[in-house]
């Protein structure tokens, strides 16, 4: 039989020793140093690389894991060569030096040595719910609990970690990275009850009754519907629902030698394009309705596909997914676009070119257009929002109700800071904590 | 968390690392700037006669790419004056109470101009001198810095001028320009110092520019001796530190100096019987922040060899530094090359082949695969193979620990009284 | 902590007495740097004004020296 | 295509480049091999009195990664038979008549030892004799090596000796374990010396393992002090080659060692007043085919600069060499950032900052983009930006000639004729 | 306009000055290193990159080029991952040295540089001819005049440099740098004949009358005709012909948006589809009638060409070019394949699965399956081959003639030795010109 198992199994590995070292010895130590200030959690890079270079394992552990409770898990899947690596110096004159790489050689240590390397500051008897355990709500778990604060998370999940354990793809992230994340912020005494969904397990009036202060941290939702006829049939996928089964269910034999195609062209599509071939799917395209300029996933994950065998349809939108007399995707018609006058987000508006549908044969179609927003449980909390995005003070990083912090994908869009990446979540959850304990300590 | 704090002859310190005297210590600004970053102490820039520096004054060496594997430097003493100085340091030790400040000091040797210094330095407070006998140029030409400490009889009577009027500690520092440390070191000890700090710099010419065939540095087309310090300087430091610590009539605390630049040089240092060590060249090289990662380094380290305090560290090996006569010349040591690791370079091989005892052997095996193989019989245990290869672990140097073990003294004393010929037994 | 700005000041009383007509008739140096004496000769050879600078900068402590030397220099 | 053979005090080889005696030279066999490789020349493993050598013997510092920056010994002379080895200086000599071969030598301080020993050497034939007044250790507990080589009256009167009866060319190989080494070298002169080389290895201690807090290396868990030598002794070893090439009293020619690793180490030591160069640490680290490039760099280099000859290299750059007294005070020279090369690792900016003189200011320029710029009137021209910036040309250290050039001999000299007060003129 | 020139600029910078130092550095200078003994032509490479490190470029230069004629070439050619630097043995406990980039590094400082590296023999009063200017007749051609004899070199085409010069993608190795190769062997005093064919300018018997002795190294032909119907429709091309009109004649903007089919998957049919997407074609396939194991482009090469957003299509075999009115070609038909039992070549051969005929729209297709020999020259001169395959003595380099010898792609096939790229045909070259030099010394 196919043994799909291995093309899950993390693509890159670790630094050896030598090239450890060796890559270390290369960077300067620069002062004030650009990759450190373009790190969103300001990771101090040449300390940490300093310390690899002595000897310090531990240190050099330590500082990248003070600054970025997930480091661990951003040494995998950080876009760092738009980050950290982008900014260093040595790209003028040289080759920048691999940070994320030394990183993970760095966080590899801290896994395989079980050392202690933060502790929960004197209690304070202030006791804050976060709600939601992916990197936002750990990072800021983490913050508190170092400070004292009493934390309890809320997970609607069998485990917590958020995207980090369900949504990112194997091969890039595995699991049990983010869960030894998850266990450091456990062993400071966090309480993380999982399976337990606010706003249905436990009311947000609780929280806001039991706790000195509530923070959200849920992130976004699924993958949002196309909108076109054929969406219920079966063989069309959610992306986001698609890679965690490949994370968390027995890989399935049933992608082997289909047809898929998956519409968007953000970093979501590409997992799930990747995820796919790795699946056994013989043909993989991702369609998108602007061009390769517009779209959002980064050039070197555009590449990573590329390698991977996927496709690229540009100016390409579906218009409608056709099934078999068995209910099952056959084929997805599609128009043909073209970019006309820019649209309020600077990018050029996609316009359908008249009468250029045209059929595809396939067999799998994968959503992946972004993720929905979780209205319910926002008005549950009784904040403001604006179709889903939080209303936020991007100082205090509080809601409209000042009891009630929020981070992460959540704020997504409500603040200037950042993209959507674990990295930004992380530091978003440090700074709301900080904001707490600012808040519970006058 | 271990116990970082260190005590030198009575000067305590919140940790082992201070700025040994040199610019880094130059001024208030610099020095205040140092200990918020974590220094422990600092020696003052060298206090003195005024005098006049030249510009350019350093060079340093590149080792493979690497910057800065050696440092260089024509600067004299301090050219900022006496009062400025006495200013600052004034003002730094009331914002740092608990750190060391040291002040370094240099005249010309005579009584009445120690004295006169000793007094103006002590009366601002200080938490201890240190005499600087060691700069090898440019002073040394005025009887100062090595012109004296090169001279045992010179250190002993200075110190003891100072001693005459000093009520804080007083460190001598040494020159290493010297045939033989232990000399100035007991001359010291002679004179009441409290300890002795080492090394200076070592007498050098960092170079000549191929090109213009000027010398590195250069001074309007001319050059000088200059002093040597920075890594490549550490064992030449550390042996000098090693024959002081071991030396039963020098019996004070040694503050180690000389190329040290991260937390396990300094442990080396203590090891050795350095109490606490000096740094310039590596801040200087990086500026202050890396102290952090010493300071971090050394209590990680203590930690993991559950030790407490970094004092305890103090000497451990020092009773294992002897004389090449009272090493044992039956013990053996044998490279034996682990085919699982080795990458097939063949550095060993030529190194051995070439420049040592020509006992490796390049064979192939069953599968056709060349591999390398010691014989160990022919092999003399130099250790060459191990230092050129690239790969840890790829060569293992296998210990035959001597059934009797037999010193080269113990051989001559034993040969003394079995000889027979013309030489008689000595 | 500007060196350089201290120079400056030494060097203007310097260049001021010379500019005056001043000129250094002795040096005194010792920890505290160099006391520079200069006298002002009239006409009849009479000295009739003498002044003291207290120089401590290392670049003034040269500056002097060096108009010196280029004097003496170019008697020679 | 350069003449690249040289004349060291009547010894000829093809190239300036020797094997110095060591462990590359310990057999017919190796020296056979190095000459095949391209070595002008070998000095032969010292032969002496019988030894027996400890195992383990070497050691070696690594900077950032780069194996080898220093290395490290406490191996003696030779321990093979004398007559073993003249055999294969015999054979040696014969397969390659026009490669230079001298004899290193070292026996106890009596005339009787040393004439017989220069006898029996130069029975077989060799192109001359050097005598090894330096090995820091094992042997100067018997009086040899440096414990002979630290005592002008010593060299000097075993130098006369070796010289009433030797033939050949008889080159004095200087300890560099001293205060001066011009003392030593003036002492080989007067003893008759036809040349001096330098220097031999630097009393050390490589380091201490952390682990095992034994030394490094050690026997049976026992250390002792070795020689230190490779890349990082080279600003010694040339600081001591200048030393003794602008001694007025030291005439004879000089053999450049220590540290020299390529052609480039090669050209500073001649400019500097070698006629040719030894190599050891180098050799062992790579093996002796490093001689090609080393061969081919000096022989590009010279057709680079116009040059037929390599001894038009010799001593080119003696006379810049000065003492500190003489160098020009108003000679200046300050740093200038260029902001096309520049990088912004902002490595000079805290180098200065926290150990210089506090002179870069970090600005924004029009466009928002930061910039570095250096207050050039602070600047005390001390170099340091510029060793410690990676970039080439992005630091331009930019000369101010002065108008009135004025050394501090000649600024003393004009105080000392205008000292008023209780100070009397000097 | 479009500008199409820049798409054919070299690809690969140069190594900076500091990058270069510090990969120097790296290399462990090994002793009888694998890379050397990897190189087909022997490059001392420990020793030219210590000369990098020493500051002596010249010596670094000559090392290089000396062992290697056309080693500038080769630095941006040569697939280092299969020779070299794949035998590196840092692969093993950190990353390769750079080899190529070194060489490229070290061989461009010498055109930069206007230095002489190497004279000419003392003259034997020996003439060789040689038959075509490419890598292998250059090569021979140096080392022929290091030892002293008169060479004249033949060559048809206007320039020398062969495929160097005509048939190497200019993205990868501009003419520039071949032609300076083809100085080099000039100022040592070789006569370069361009513009003269044997065979029609010149006989075959004046060579072997005039000379003492002649060398053939032709290389081999163009592309053989696919044996289908629709070959000779307009927008049907030789691969080799394609890309050399990329590299003599002003672009073309013909392709600009047009779909492309390149047959094949060797180096040629990579070059030919990359360059098709450089001048501008929408949509580039190359198909393949066996599978990605089989095909003989290599790794790195292939991953260019997906980098360029070239398609793969396995296991298809085209059966018919089908035209428009115009005699233009149209569509392709083509036939489903499947791996079957082993051919002589130990490969799995290919057989067409029933009734899986299928069209593609398709407007240029590219001829890509390798290339012919020069059945009628080798018979002009009566020498013995099999089927366009020389007869060959692979110690001596002699032909069924032993006055006329033979190196380089033209004996490809009859030798065990070595691939059809330039490093092999550089030293068969050498060895050639060796083996004559012994010939005439007798
Ligand atoms: C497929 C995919 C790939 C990605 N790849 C990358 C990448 O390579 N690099 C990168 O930086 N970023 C990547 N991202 C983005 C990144 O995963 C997110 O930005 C990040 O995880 C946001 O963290 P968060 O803590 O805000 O939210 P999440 O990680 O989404 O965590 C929210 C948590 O809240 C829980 N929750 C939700 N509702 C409730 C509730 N009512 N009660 C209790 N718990 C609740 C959820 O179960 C979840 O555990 C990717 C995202 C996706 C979808
Ligand atoms: C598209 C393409 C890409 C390639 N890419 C690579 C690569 O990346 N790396 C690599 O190593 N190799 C590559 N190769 C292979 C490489 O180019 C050849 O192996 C190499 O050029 C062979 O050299 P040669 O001297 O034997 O023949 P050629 O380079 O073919 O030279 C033969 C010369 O003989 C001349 N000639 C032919 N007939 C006559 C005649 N009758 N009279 C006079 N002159 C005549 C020709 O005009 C030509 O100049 C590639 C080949 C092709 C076609
Ligand atoms: C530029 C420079 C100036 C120095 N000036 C002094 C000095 O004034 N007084 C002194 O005692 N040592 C002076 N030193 C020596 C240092 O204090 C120290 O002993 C030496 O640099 C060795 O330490 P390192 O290897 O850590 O640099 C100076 C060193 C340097 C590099
Ligand atoms: C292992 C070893 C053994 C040596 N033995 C001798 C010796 O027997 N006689 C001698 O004169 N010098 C001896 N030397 C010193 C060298 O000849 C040389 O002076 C010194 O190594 C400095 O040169 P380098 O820096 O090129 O190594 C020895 C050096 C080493 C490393
Ligand atoms: S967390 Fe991400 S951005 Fe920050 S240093 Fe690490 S890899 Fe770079
Ligand atoms: S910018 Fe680059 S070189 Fe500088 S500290 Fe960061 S990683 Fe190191
Ligand atoms: S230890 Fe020395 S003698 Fe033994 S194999 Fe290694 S190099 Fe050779
Ligand atoms: S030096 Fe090390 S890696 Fe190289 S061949 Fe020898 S044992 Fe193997
Ligand atoms: S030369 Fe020295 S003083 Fe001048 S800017 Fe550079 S570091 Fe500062
Ligand atoms: S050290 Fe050099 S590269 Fe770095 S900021 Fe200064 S001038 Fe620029
Ligand atoms: S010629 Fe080619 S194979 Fe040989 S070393 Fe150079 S790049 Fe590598
Ligand atoms: S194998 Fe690698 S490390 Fe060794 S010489 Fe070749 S390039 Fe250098």
């Amino acid at each position: 039989a196919v043994d799909l198992k291995r093309n899950f199994f993390e693509v890159k590995q670790d630094m050896k020793p030598k090239e450890a070292i060796d890559e270390a010895n290369r960077c300067l130590y620069c002062y004030d140093a650009p990759c450190m200030n373009a790190c969103p959690t300001g990771i101090d890079v040449p300390s940490f690389i300093k310390k690899m270079a002595s000897g310090n394992l531990k240190g050099s552990a330590r500082d990248i894991l003070d600054a970025n409770p997930v480091g661990a898990t951003c040494s995998r899947v950080c876009p760092t060569s738009e980050l950290c690596e982008g900014a260093c110096v040595l790209n003028d004159v040289s080759m920048p030096i691999r940070i994320g790489d030394l990183q993970r050689h760095a966080t590899n240590w801290a896994m395989d040595h079980d050392v202690d390397l933060f502790e929960s500051g004197v209690p304070t008897n202030t006791k804050v719910a976060i709600v939601g355990g992916g990197p936002a709500g750990l990072s800021a778990a983490r913050e508190l609990r170092r400070l004292g604060h009493e934390v309890t998370i809320f997970e609607a999940k069998e485990k917590a970690g958020g995207l980090d354990t369900y949504g990112i793809v194997s091969f890039r992230l595995p699991q049990s990275v983010s869960l030894w994340e998850v266990e450091q912020v456990e062993k400071l005494g966090v309480d993380i009850r999982t399976n337990c969904t606010v706003g249905k397990d436990i009311s947000p009036e609780t929280l806001k009754n039991d706790f000195d202060a509530v923070l959200i941290t849920v992130g976004m939702g699924q993958v949002p519907k196309l909108g076109i006829e054929g969406e219920d049939l079966t063989g069309v996928y959610d992306a986001i629902q698609f890679v965690e089964n490949t994370k968390t269910k027995p890989l399935t034999e049933q992608f082997i030698g289909k047809r898929a195609i998956v519409i968007g062209a953000g970093n979501t599509a590409i997992d799930a394009a990747t995820c796919l071939i790795r699946s056994g799917a013989s043909h993989v395209k991702i369609i998108y309705r602007r061009t390769e300029e517009e779209m959002t996933a980064y050039p070197f994950e555009f590449e990573f596909a590329k390698q991977d065998g996927v496709e690229f349809r540009w100016l390409t939108q579906p218009t409608k997914i056709m099934g078999d007399e068995n209910g099952h995707v056959k084929q997805l018609m599609c128009v043909q676009m073209e970019l006309g006058q820019p649209d309020e987000s600077g990018r050029r508006r996609p316009v359908p070119v008249q009468d250029s549908s045209f059929l595809m044969d396939v067999d799998i179609v994968v959503r992946a257009i972004g993720q929905s927003r979780h209205i319910d449980l926002i008005e549950a909390f009784g904040l403001n929002h604006d179709s889903g995005i939080l209303q936020l003070n991007d100082k205090t990083y509080q809601t409209s109700n000042d009891q009630i912090f929020a981070a992460g994908d959540v704020v997504y869009g409500s603040t200037e800071y950042g993209d959507a990446m674990v990295v930004s979540a992380a530091e978003q959850g440090k700074r709301a904590a900080y904001a707490i304990d600012k808040k519970l300590s006058c | 968390m271990a116990d970082l704090s260190v005590n030198l002859a009575g000067i305590k310190s919140p940790n082992p690392f201070w700025l040994a005297s040199a610019p880094p210590t130059n001024s208030g600004y610099q020095v205040q700037r140092a200990f918020e970053a974590g220094w422990g102490g600092a020696v003052w820039k060298t206090l003195g006669d005024p005098v006049i520096n030249v510009s350019s004054r350093f060079s340093a060496s590149t080792f493979n790419g690497q910057k800065v594997a050696g440092f260089n430097n024509i600067e004299l003493i301090t050219d900022r004056p006496l009062e400025v100085n006495l200013e600052e340091i004034y003002e730094t030790k009331k914002k740092f109470p608990n750190h060391a400040i040291v002040a370094s000091l240099m005249v010309e040797p005579k009584q009445e101009k120690w004295h006169e210094i000793v007094k103006k330095v002590e009366a601002i407070g200080v938490d201890g001198l240190e005499l600087n006998f060691g700069c090898p140029h440019g002073m040394a030409e005025r009887g100062m810095g090595s012109a004296s400490g090169q001279v045992p009889e010179l250190v002993e009577k200075q110190t003891y001028w100072v001693k005459e009027v000093a009520e804080t500690p007083v460190i001598v520092k040494l020159t290493p320009n010297i045939t033989d440390v232990t000399a100035t070191a007991y001359a010291a000890v002679q004179g009441g110092a409290d300890s002795i700090s080492l090394i200076n710099t070592i007498n050098s010419l960092m170079g000549v520019d191929i090109h213009s065939w000027n010398t590195i540095p250069h001074v309007s087309g001319k050059g000088t001796h200059g002093g040597y310090c920075g890594p490549a300087v550490k064992p030449i430091a550390l042996n000098m530190v090693a024959e002081c610590a071991r030396h039963p009539e020098i019996n004070i605390p040694i503050s180690g100096i000389g190329g040290i630049s991260n937390w396990q040089d300094a442990v080396e240092f203590m090891l050795m019987g350095s109490t606490n060590v000096q740094v310039c060249t590596a801040a200087m090289h990086h500026g202050f922040r890396i102290v952090e990662d010493m300071i971090d380094g050394l209590n990680n380290y203590l930690d993991e060899k559950g030790l407490a305090r970094a004092m305890d560290l103090i000497g451990q090996t020092v009773s294992k530094y002897q004389n090449w006569g009272d090493l044992d010349l039956n013990y053996k040591v044998a490279a034996r090359i682990n085919p699982e690791k080795c990458i097939n370079c063949n550095k060993c091989y030529i190194s051995c082949e070439d420049t040592s005892h020509q006992c490796i052997d390049r064979l192939i095996d069953a599968n056709g695969k060349s591999y390398l193989k010691v014989r160990e019989d022919d092999c003399v245990g130099c250790n060459l193979c191990s230092i050129v290869c690239p790969v840890d672990g790829a060569i293992d140097m296998i210990e035959y620990p001597s059934e009797v073990a037999m010193t080269w003294n113990e051989r001559q004393s034993l040969l003394g009284k079995m000889t027979i010929g013309e030489e008689t037994v000595s | 902590m500007h060196e350089h700005q201290l120079f400056m000041k030494e060097k203007e009383s310097i260049d001021d007495l010379v500019d005056q007509g001043y000129k250094i008739i002795g040096i005194k140096e010792d920890l505290s740097g160099a006391h520079v004496h200069f006298d002002y000769i009239d006409h009849d050879n009479r000295s009739v004004k003498t002044k003291v600078l207290h120089v401590l900068s290392a670049d003034a402590r040269k500056y002097f020296t060096t108009l010196l030397f280029a004097k003496e220099k170019r008697f020679n």
